[in-house]
């Protein structure tokens, strides 16, 4: 019975975790699924001083203002998607309480707290290759020079909507994309990989 | 391929945005008053211009934001990009509506 | 003189030293009793029947590029009828006759090839819609047919039919008088026809303005100086609403390019003419050999005559989905035309605001096929100063009122 | 037969060491690794590889490059056959297989060129005047035509090679690594700008490496090798090699094709991907793309064994291969000088033909220490040989060039080089939009007016002498960087070159017959599409004066090699056939791609199973493992019906449809659009977009809702949900999801940014099994304990947050069957435990999942419309008898065109319902409805749009849009099929439980 109640990632009948190698390859690039965040598209006026003061108390981290950058917080993140819109990523089981209290902190503003946790799922990529891969299926310019750690944007991958966020300098990039295009995501990225030996990493 | 100014992400691939078509046509408030040929010209007639055109465009894949362009329709130059509400640059404000 | 084989016979003797000009190069006269606006097929139509059908001959087409240079020039040449609106088919079945007989009522062989045309369905809806498009034909008496699977890999051996594809084909409409046509000699074969009964064909000469007092059209200013008429006719395609600016009234057109292209020249191997609207190609083979493939349109207002990338892309990934073994073959060549689209998909073929100006624009994809079809009914509209019946459902009245003749509800890809 | 070796025994950049075996027309050939397969084939003696396409007369290799217009062949066979390869530009490897194209039976024999001999009767545009008779014949002639037409043949069977493609950004693109191309590269480089450099060659060194030129005094390879090495050690550059730049477009955007596996032995390519299109978005882009050595027109000039002046040379050079053992080059300029010497290095007996008078003395004296005769002022009148080049007459020209003094004289040889001038490569110049301009005295097309950010320099900017050209692409290099913000202290100086004086060309565009009265008939201009001066002259006359429709009615221009040989030559004996001049005749339309590009590296990777992704709901697995047939909604897979074994597909859907209204069914909702609408204005917002009122719904409660666009016309419904003052909860049909959120933002941000509302798509957030039935009610009730199912406490159109088997759920009293129906929505991770608890639950009771088909059937015996299917975008509420819920207090979208002349009538098509005569017959959807049968055509007055058996009424049932039908209720109408026609009554659309009482229970 418990089973029943498991919380089934996106990917989960791609039955991931037999084919991950715990030792990434030299070189290349690792893939893997971070499936179980908690992510709240938090809506409000970036620029009211009551929506920061409120969003800061509750999460400790500004609502970052500066567009395609993120900010981060112990197991916190913010991430700007648009002028009025973040993305609050948390870990799933600090994702109820925040979504209340922020919800709680904001009441009386024109303000919204959306939990999409269970409707995307996140993939990281990691490793020297990262930008030759993503370069194949995505429009944006990743070069150091012009992105780099900290730095989120939204844009497409291959045929599928995607939110990339770059969150170390090794590099690695976390994908987040709709849980129903996950596989396509996924698939897209396995055979993106192929020729830069790509290897499988155990879920998070 | 256009290159487009998104006014919050920055220059970002055509295959990003979608096209909303002429700008600063703004939906008639007292509709009832409106004759039929009136609503058809609100509703159908276009200037569909050669050369300078206003025309509002949505980073669809991006932040989802609308905003306004000033594109040259026979050489595809970006003149100009504007949030909604904001006046044209070439033009003065004149206080009326723009979307 | 008469083209044949025999005069091409008589004339090798001489080293074809005196063949006459298909069309006189005149220069443009002080005034005539219509002008035609616009070179392309329609326009040159416009003229051709204005003076073989109503006797009008002091007649001027002004073109200002090189005549068939426009949309005529540059399209995928697919005609058909099969179309879903009583007023829509029946103003394109009356010009897929007309087709079938111009060649040698124009004495310009325009190689007609009727080899059929499938329309493919992909889905469900596409085959609901798909069955209500040939049953209406079917009732319309415009010769239609609902292919399974199975008869289309007959017909079309190389397409992919497999059911193990993203987008399976589950069947086809088939009219088996559509086909393809040389588009150039349309222009031409009606440029030849018109000027030999007296139309004077002016190229290199845009109009820059139109005239007129107290609303009533007199002529038009031009590149090549101010020239007058009794009646003017506009039929520039993609220019419509940059004409309609002059006049001083504004269309429900706006211009978008639309994009084709040629693969290099190969054996025959594809027989027929294969459209897929869910995923946007539509392929045939021409005499020479190239594969002749639609793209989709641009998603954005345009007078540049090229494209966006992107837009290719898609189809190929679509093309190569359905024709595996195109793959290996190559792109030659690809272009854009200005397409004067309709909010409803249908044509504008009207008097105007102005007395004596005319209109015929709004084929958007799909005019070709309606080329001569387009000069009969715009020449009667200019001759009688009232629509014939079959463009009566087609004026701009129908955006006041309401009465469009929505065809992309309706399914059928537009060309 | 034995093998004539034309290699010459040292040189070349072949390697030697590596001798590789292939296959021409059957035959086993070998040669070294860096050959072309023309330049191994002439390496072999053969000069015949082909037939032209009209009067198929013998062709052999013209050029050594992508400009080839002749030496076209087919590689491969069966899958990786490939048509219409240039053998100028094929590297050879073990295994290759080619074969000549466009004759039959062979290229020596070739039945086709009786065309040849009928040449007289084919001048241009032949077709137009003849095959009309009689008149349905023409496809009868046209089958023949076909098959005379077309080059090589296409693979037979699916490509098993992988393509794929790649964004690059870089803030200089250098296309062409020629000389130019790579001290632009190096210049932008060295300030640490991002660098691109493509070259379509397998080397960089552009044409300087077909030459004996010396830079810094020493072999121009060592110079270049040196460049290419400090390149590839700057952090910041890239080289690829074998990569083409198709196309220029819009805000310097450039696609680039490399050519990743086709020079490698076919068991060495397995699974690399083939080719790579790079999507390249550069800043500034440096051209410097060289020039195309331009053909003299003159008879018969097509012959195997005539080649440009440059193309030898470089074979020479570059390959070590001797084209012939005699020559005469052909001339009206000094660019052919340094091939005629380099010729004569290498063995062969050359004579040099120039059609000027007055040379430089250097040129004469360098020619005099090699014994090679120099006739000036003269032309080659006429190529001698059929299949082979067997010599030429030549003749002393007249001052004015029109015509010949004294006798002519033959001269024995097996080669003709040609050069007419240089036409700088202006293609992707001309592509980005710059305006072209036209050098009178070197009868050149340049660059003019520039439309983006981007220098053209070397000898695509018309600078052919090279110590100018190598300043020009320094100088672009680092203003290129600069405008990108890079800038480098310091100089570089340039390398040592020589400059040689020039004698300019003498403008030359046809060789005049040697007889007034003959015509020009095989003096080609195109040599693929065999287009003769004449034709072209023709043409002309015939009132196809504009260079387009020259193009159109002689196809000149138009093969595989787009005219780069051809194109000015044709413009030019056009202009002088019309006595305009060329800068006003102009040139045709340039147009990607530069050189033709495989589909395969157009469509990428979006092929096969990427070829669009497939959306699944978190209950996916499920379907599958229960053997459920799926349709397509948009992207989604959605389950269609679930045969049990041996069912048909109407057995199956009877069972669920009936197992829905006597025991309990279950669908997979989870594809419903949702959308999160909070915010203050939400209620306001909501009223403008639908035709019916939501300020006076009330937290707890869902209501249906339909929304119009502009035009009256249906777009979408479904039910939204009340969750809080200002919270919404917004439902859209599974295929119109993104577009009405879209249409959301779009009206809230650009029209009416007063009002304060957020939206955000949740589709996905949440998995949604609806169950309906007698049963439903039990069954929620064995898994939930915190919601009062009780109808009182929980009544129809409400909703209720609570548990369900555990998980957190909110259930809705919703309804499409019409039966009592509750909608479980948990976060969509549980979706699949949450669908397999009411499985496993709902066994007692008979539970039974069904697909979209009974689905549809179910509420169209409830006469629910389904937007798309019985509406399409020309249908109002009105129309749909639903004039309830269009709201005559408020604006909305779409509200006042409702109002307009054609919108009132009453006899517009509305829905109705239609039952036929015999209850088995099932009208076929999209069948036309009449009121009589008549002759053809027929009066339609509406069609069906949708129609089933109906198992729970044991009749089939269909909806249908008939003119004026609701007041035809009861009338009888006539549907004409194929073969028979059905009949059937108007009826209310509605067969089932018309007060909807089933639902509220
Ligand atoms: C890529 C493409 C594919 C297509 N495929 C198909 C198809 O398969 N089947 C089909 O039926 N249809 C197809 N069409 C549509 C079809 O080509 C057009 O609808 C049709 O050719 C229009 O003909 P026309 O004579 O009205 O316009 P055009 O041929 O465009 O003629 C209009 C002329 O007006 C001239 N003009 C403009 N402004 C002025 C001015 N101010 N003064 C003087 N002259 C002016 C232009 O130079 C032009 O020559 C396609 C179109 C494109 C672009
Ligand atoms: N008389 C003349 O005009 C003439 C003729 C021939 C050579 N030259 C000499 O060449 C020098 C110029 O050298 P250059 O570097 O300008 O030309 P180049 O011909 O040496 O190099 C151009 C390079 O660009 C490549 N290229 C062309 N189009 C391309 C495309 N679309 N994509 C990828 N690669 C492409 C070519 O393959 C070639 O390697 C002159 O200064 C002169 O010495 C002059
Ligand atoms: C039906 C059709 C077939 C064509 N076939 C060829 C062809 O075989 N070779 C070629 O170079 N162009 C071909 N073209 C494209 C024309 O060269 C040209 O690109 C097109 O007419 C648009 O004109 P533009 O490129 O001059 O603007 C074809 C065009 C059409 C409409
Ligand atoms: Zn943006």
């Amino acid at each position: 019975m418990t089973e029943r109640y498991q919380r089934r990632s996106a990917l989960a009948h791609l039955g991931l975790e037999a084919r991950a190698s715990v030792v990434a390859g030299e070189g290349g690039v690792t893939l893997r699924e971070a499936p179980m965040r908690g992510l709240l598209v938090l809506r409000g006026d970036g620029g009211g001083k009551a929506f920061r003061s409120e969003v800061t108390a509750v999460l400790g981290i500004e609502p970052v203002v500066e567009p395609l950058t993120a900010a981060r917080r112990r197991d916190l993140s913010i991430l700007w998607l648009g002028p009025d819109e973040w993305l609050v990523i948390t870990p799933d089981r600090r994702r109820a309480r925040i979504e209340r209290m922020l919800r709680d902190a904001l009441v009386g503003q024109h303000a919204a707290v959306t939990d999409v946790s269970h409707g995307r799922t996140v993939l990281v990529l990691s490793g020297p290759d990262v930008l030759a891969v993503l370069a194949k299926g995505c429009s944006l310019d990743l070069h150091p020079r012009m992105f780099g750690p900290g730095r989120c944007a939204q844009s497409r991958l291959a045929k599928c909507q995607a939110l990339i966020h770059q969150t170390t300098d090794a590099p690695e990039f976390e994908i987040h994309v709709p849980r129903s295009f996950a596989q396509y995501a996924w698939m897209w990225l396995e055979d993106a990989g192929q020729e830069f030996d790509l290897r499988i990493a155990p879920a998070e | 391929m256009l290159l487009i100014e998104c006014p919050w992400c920055g220059f970002r691939e055509e295959s990003e945005f979608r096209c909303g078509g002429e700008a600063h046509i703004v939906r008639p408030l007292d509709s009832e008053s409106l004759s039929d040929a009136e609503w058809a010209d609100y509703l159908f007639m276009r200037t569909n211009p050669k050369g300078r055109h206003r025309e509002r465009w949505v980073h669809e894949h991006g932040c989802r934001r609308w905003f306004n362009v000033e594109r040259d329709t026979v050489t595809h130059e970006i003149l100009a990009v504007y949030r909604m509400g904001e006046h044209p640059p070439a033009e003065p404000a004149t206080g009326g509506r723009r979307r | 003189m008469r083209y044949s084989i025999l005069s091409l016979a008589r004339n090798a003797l001489t080293r074809h030293e005196h063949w006459p000009a298909a069309w006189r190069s005149p220069e443009p006269k002080q005034s005539y009793d219509v002008i035609i606006v616009g070179g392309g097929g329609h326009g040159l139509a416009t003229a051709y029947y204005l003076a073989a059908r109503h006797g009008v001959r002091n007649v001027a087409v002004l073109e200002k590029g090189w005549l068939g240079g426009g949309n005529t020039g540059r399209n995928t040449t697919i005609i058909r009828s099969n179309y879903l609106w009583d007023e829509s088919a029946h103003l394109y079945e009356h010009s897929l006759k007309l087709y079938e007989g111009l060649s040698r009522e124009l004495n310009f062989n325009i190689m007609l090839s009727q080899r059929g045309v499938l329309n493919l369905a992909h889905n469900l809806h596409d085959m609901r819609e798909l069955a209500r498009r040939v049953s209406a034909n079917r009732l319309n008496g415009i010769d239609s047919e609902v292919l399974t699977p199975a008869r289309i890999k007959a017909m079309v051996p190389i397409l992919n039919t497999s059911p193990k594809v993203r987008y399976p084909v589950l069947g086809a409409s088939l009219q088996r008088r559509g086909g393809v046509a040389r588009h150039d000699a349309v222009a031409w074969g009606f440029a030849r026809g018109a000027d030999a009964r007296g139309v004077d064909i002016i190229q290199n000469c845009e109009v820059t303005g139109i005239r007129q007092r107290d609303g009533v059209v007199e002529g038009v200013e031009t590149s090549r100086g101010y020239i007058q008429a009794r009646k003017v006719g506009v039929v520039v395609a993609g220019h419509a609403s940059v004409l309609a600016a002059m006049a001083g009234f504004r269309l429900p057109i706006d211009s978008h390019p639309l994009q084709a292209l040629v693969s290099e020249p190969i054996k025959p191997i594809h027989h027929s003419v294969v459209m897929s609207n869910a995923v946007h190609v539509y392929v045939s083979q021409s005499d020479k050999g190239e594969l002749v493939i639609g793209a989709g349109i641009d998603g954005y207002n345009s007078y540049a005559q090229h494209g966006s990338f992107p837009v290719i892309e898609d189809q190929m990934g679509a093309l190569v989905e359905l024709f595996p073994i195109f793959s290996r073959l190559k792109m030659l060549r690809h272009w854009a035309g200005i397409v004067d689209t309709c909010p409803d998909a249908s044509p504008i073929i009207s008097k105007t605001p102005v007395k004596h100006l005319y209109f015929n624009c709004g084929w958007g994809t799909g005019g070709f096929k309606a080329t001569p079809g387009s000069g009969w009914v715009f020449a009667h509209t200019i001759a009688h100063d009232a629509p014939h019946a079959l463009n009566a459902a087609f004026t701009l009245d129908r955006f006041t009122s309401g009465a469009l003749v929505d065809e992309h509800g309706a399914a059928a890809v537009a060309h | 037969m034995t093998r004539a070796d034309f290699r010459l025994s040292v040189g070349g950049r072949i390697d030697r060491d590596r001798l590789v075996g292939f296959s021409f027309d059957g035959e086993r050939y070998s040669g070294f690794a860096g050959d072309t397969l023309a330049s191994a084939l002439l390496a072999n003696g053969v000069r015949l590889v082909g037939r032209s396409f009209k009067y198929h007369r013998p062709r052999g290799v013209v050029t050594d490059g992508v400009e080839e217009p002749n030496a076209l062949v087919q590689l491969g066979a069966g899958a990786i056959g490939e048509p219409n390869a240039r053998a100028t530009q094929v590297e050879i490897h073990d295994g290759l297989t080619a074969a000549s194209q466009n004759r039959w039976p062979n290229v020596r024999f070739d039945v086709g060129a009786v065309n040849g001999h009928l040449s007289a009767l084919l001048p241009a545009g032949f077709y137009y005047k003849t095959f009309m008779w009689p008149g349905k014949w023409w496809m009868k002639y046209e089958y023949f035509i076909r098959r005379a037409a077309g080059l090589g043949r296409a693979p037979t069977g699916p490509d098993p090679e992988i393509y794929d493609k790649s964004w690059a950004h870089c803030d200089v693109l250098v296309v062409g690594a020629g000389p130019t191309g790579l001290t632009a590269a190096h210049a932008a480089g060295r300030t640490g700008a991002r660098v691109l450099v493509v070259d379509e060659r397998p080397e960089p060194g552009g044409h300087l490496l077909g030459t004996r030129r010396t830079i810094n005094d020493a072999p121009a390879g060592e110079w270049v090798s040196a460049m290419v090495s400090e390149l590839a050690d700057m952090d910041e550059v890239r080289i690829l090699s074998r990569a083409t730049a198709l196309g220029y477009y819009d805000h310097n955007s450039l696609t680039v094709l490399e050519r990743r596996t086709d020079h490698l032995p076919y068991g060495e390519r397995g699974g690399r991907v083939r080719q790579r299109l790079w999507k390249v978005r550069a800043k500034q882009v440096v051209l410097a793309t060289g020039a195309h050595e331009r053909p003299l027109v003159f008879r018969n000039n097509d012959r195997p064994g005539v080649m440009l002046a440059s193309a030898a040379q470089s074979y020479v050079n570059r390959y070590a291969v001797r084209p012939g053992t005699a020559a005469v080059v052909f001339t009206n300029n000094d660019s052919a000088y340094d091939p005629a010497l380099d010729l004569a290095d290498a063995g062969l007996r050359v004579t040099v033909v120039d059609v000027r008078t007055e040379l430089s003395d250097l040129r004469r004296a360098q020619l005099r220490r090699r014994g090679i005769e120099l006739l000036a002022g003269h032309a080659i009148i006429s190529v001698r040989g059929a299949k082979a080049v067997t010599g030429v007459s030549v003749a002393s020209l007249t001052a004015a060039a029109t015509g010949y003094t004294g006798t002519s004289r033959r001269i024995r040889c097996d080669l003709v080089c040609m050069s007419g001038g240089w036409n700088p490569a202006i293609h992707l110049f001309s592509q980005s939009g710059g305006r072209l301009a036209f050098d009178e005295a070197r009868g050149v097309f340049v660059p003019g007016e520039v439309r983006q950010a981007q220098f053209s320099v070397g000898g695509c900017n018309g600078t052919g002498v090279l110590a100018f050209a190598l300043s020009e692409g320094r100088e672009a290099g680092k203003s290129a960087a600069a405008a990108c913000g890079f800038r480098m202290r310091g100089g570089t100086a340039l390398p040592r070159v020589d400059v040689v004086e020039e004698v300019p060309i003498r403008l030359f565009w046809t060789v005049p017959p040697r007889h007034p009265d003959r015509r020009l008939d095989k003096h080609f201009v195109d040599f693929q599409n065999d287009v003769t001066a004449a034709d072209i002259a023709l043409a002309a006359r015939e009132g196809y004066r504009s260079v387009e429709h020259l193009k159109r009615y002689t196809t000149t221009g138009m093969g595989t090699d787009q005219g780069k040989t051809s194109n000015v030559n044709a413009l030019a004996i056009l202009s002088e056939t019309l006595g305009a001049d060329i800068a006003a005749t102009g040139t045709t339309t340039f147009r990607p791609p530069y050189t033709p590009v495989t589909f395969g590296a157009l469509a990428g990777r979006d092929v096969g199973e990427l070829s669009d992704p497939v959306r699944t709901t978190p209950m996916h697995r499920w379907h599958v493992q229960q053997g459920a047939t799926f349709e397509d909604v948009g992207q989604w897979k959605r389950p269609w019906y679930y045969p049990r074994d041996g069912e048909s597909m109407r057995e199956a859907v009877d069972r669920e449809c009936l197992a829905a209204r006597n025991a309990v069914g279950i669908l997979d909702a989870s594809t419903l659009g949702k959308i999160d609408v909070q915010g203050p204005d939400a209620a306001e917002f909501l009223d403008r977009i639908y035709t019916n009122g939501w300020k006076r719904l009330e937290v707890g409660r869902c209501r249906y809702g339909l929304m119009c666009t502009e035009d009256g016309m249906v777009f979408d419904d479904g039910v939204t949900l009340r969750l809080g003052d200002h919270h919404y909860l917004v439902h859209t049909t599974s295929g119109n999801a993104a577009r009405v959120l879209g249409w959301m933002e779009e009206w809230l941000q650009t029209e009416w940014p007063e009002l304060r509302v957020y939206c955000t798509s949740v589709t996905e957030q949440t998995a949604t099994a609806s169950i309906s039935g007698p049963f439903a009610r039990r069954l929620l009730a064995a898994l939930t304990t915190d919601i009062d199912l009780d109808r009182d406490a929980f009544p129809f159109m409400h909703w209720r947050d609570g548990h369900v088997a555990g998980l957190p759920a909110r259930v809705a009293r919703v309804s499409f069957t019409g039966e009592s129906s509750f909608e479980v929505s948990v976060p969509a991770g549980y979706g699949l435990s949450l669908w397999t608890a009411l499985m496993h639950a709902g066994q007692r009771y008979g539970i039974t999942p069904y697909g979209t088909e009974a689905m549809h059937v179910l509420r169209a015996e409830r006469g629910f419309i389904i937007a798309g299917q019985d509406t399409d975008g020309t249908v109002t509420p009105i129309d749909l008898g639903m004039e309830w819920i269009v709201s005559r207090r408020k604006d909305f979208i779409g509200r006042r065109s409702l109002d307009r002349a054609d919108t009132v009538r009453d006899d517009r098509k509305q829905l109705v319902g239609l039952l036929t005569e015999r209850s088995e017959d099932v009208l076929p959807e999209g069948g036309q409805i009449v009121e009589r049968v008549t002759a053809l055509p027929m009066r339609m007055i509406g069609h069906v749009t949708s129609s089933y058996y109906s198992a729970n009424l044991g009749h089939s049932i269909a909806l249908a849009l008939v003119r004026g039908g609701r007041s035809r209720h009861g009338e009888q109408v006539m549907v004409p099929l194929e073969r028979s026609v059905m009949s059937a009554r108007i009826t209310e659309p509605g067969f089932f439980d018309p007060e909807g009482a089933r639902a509220h229970d």
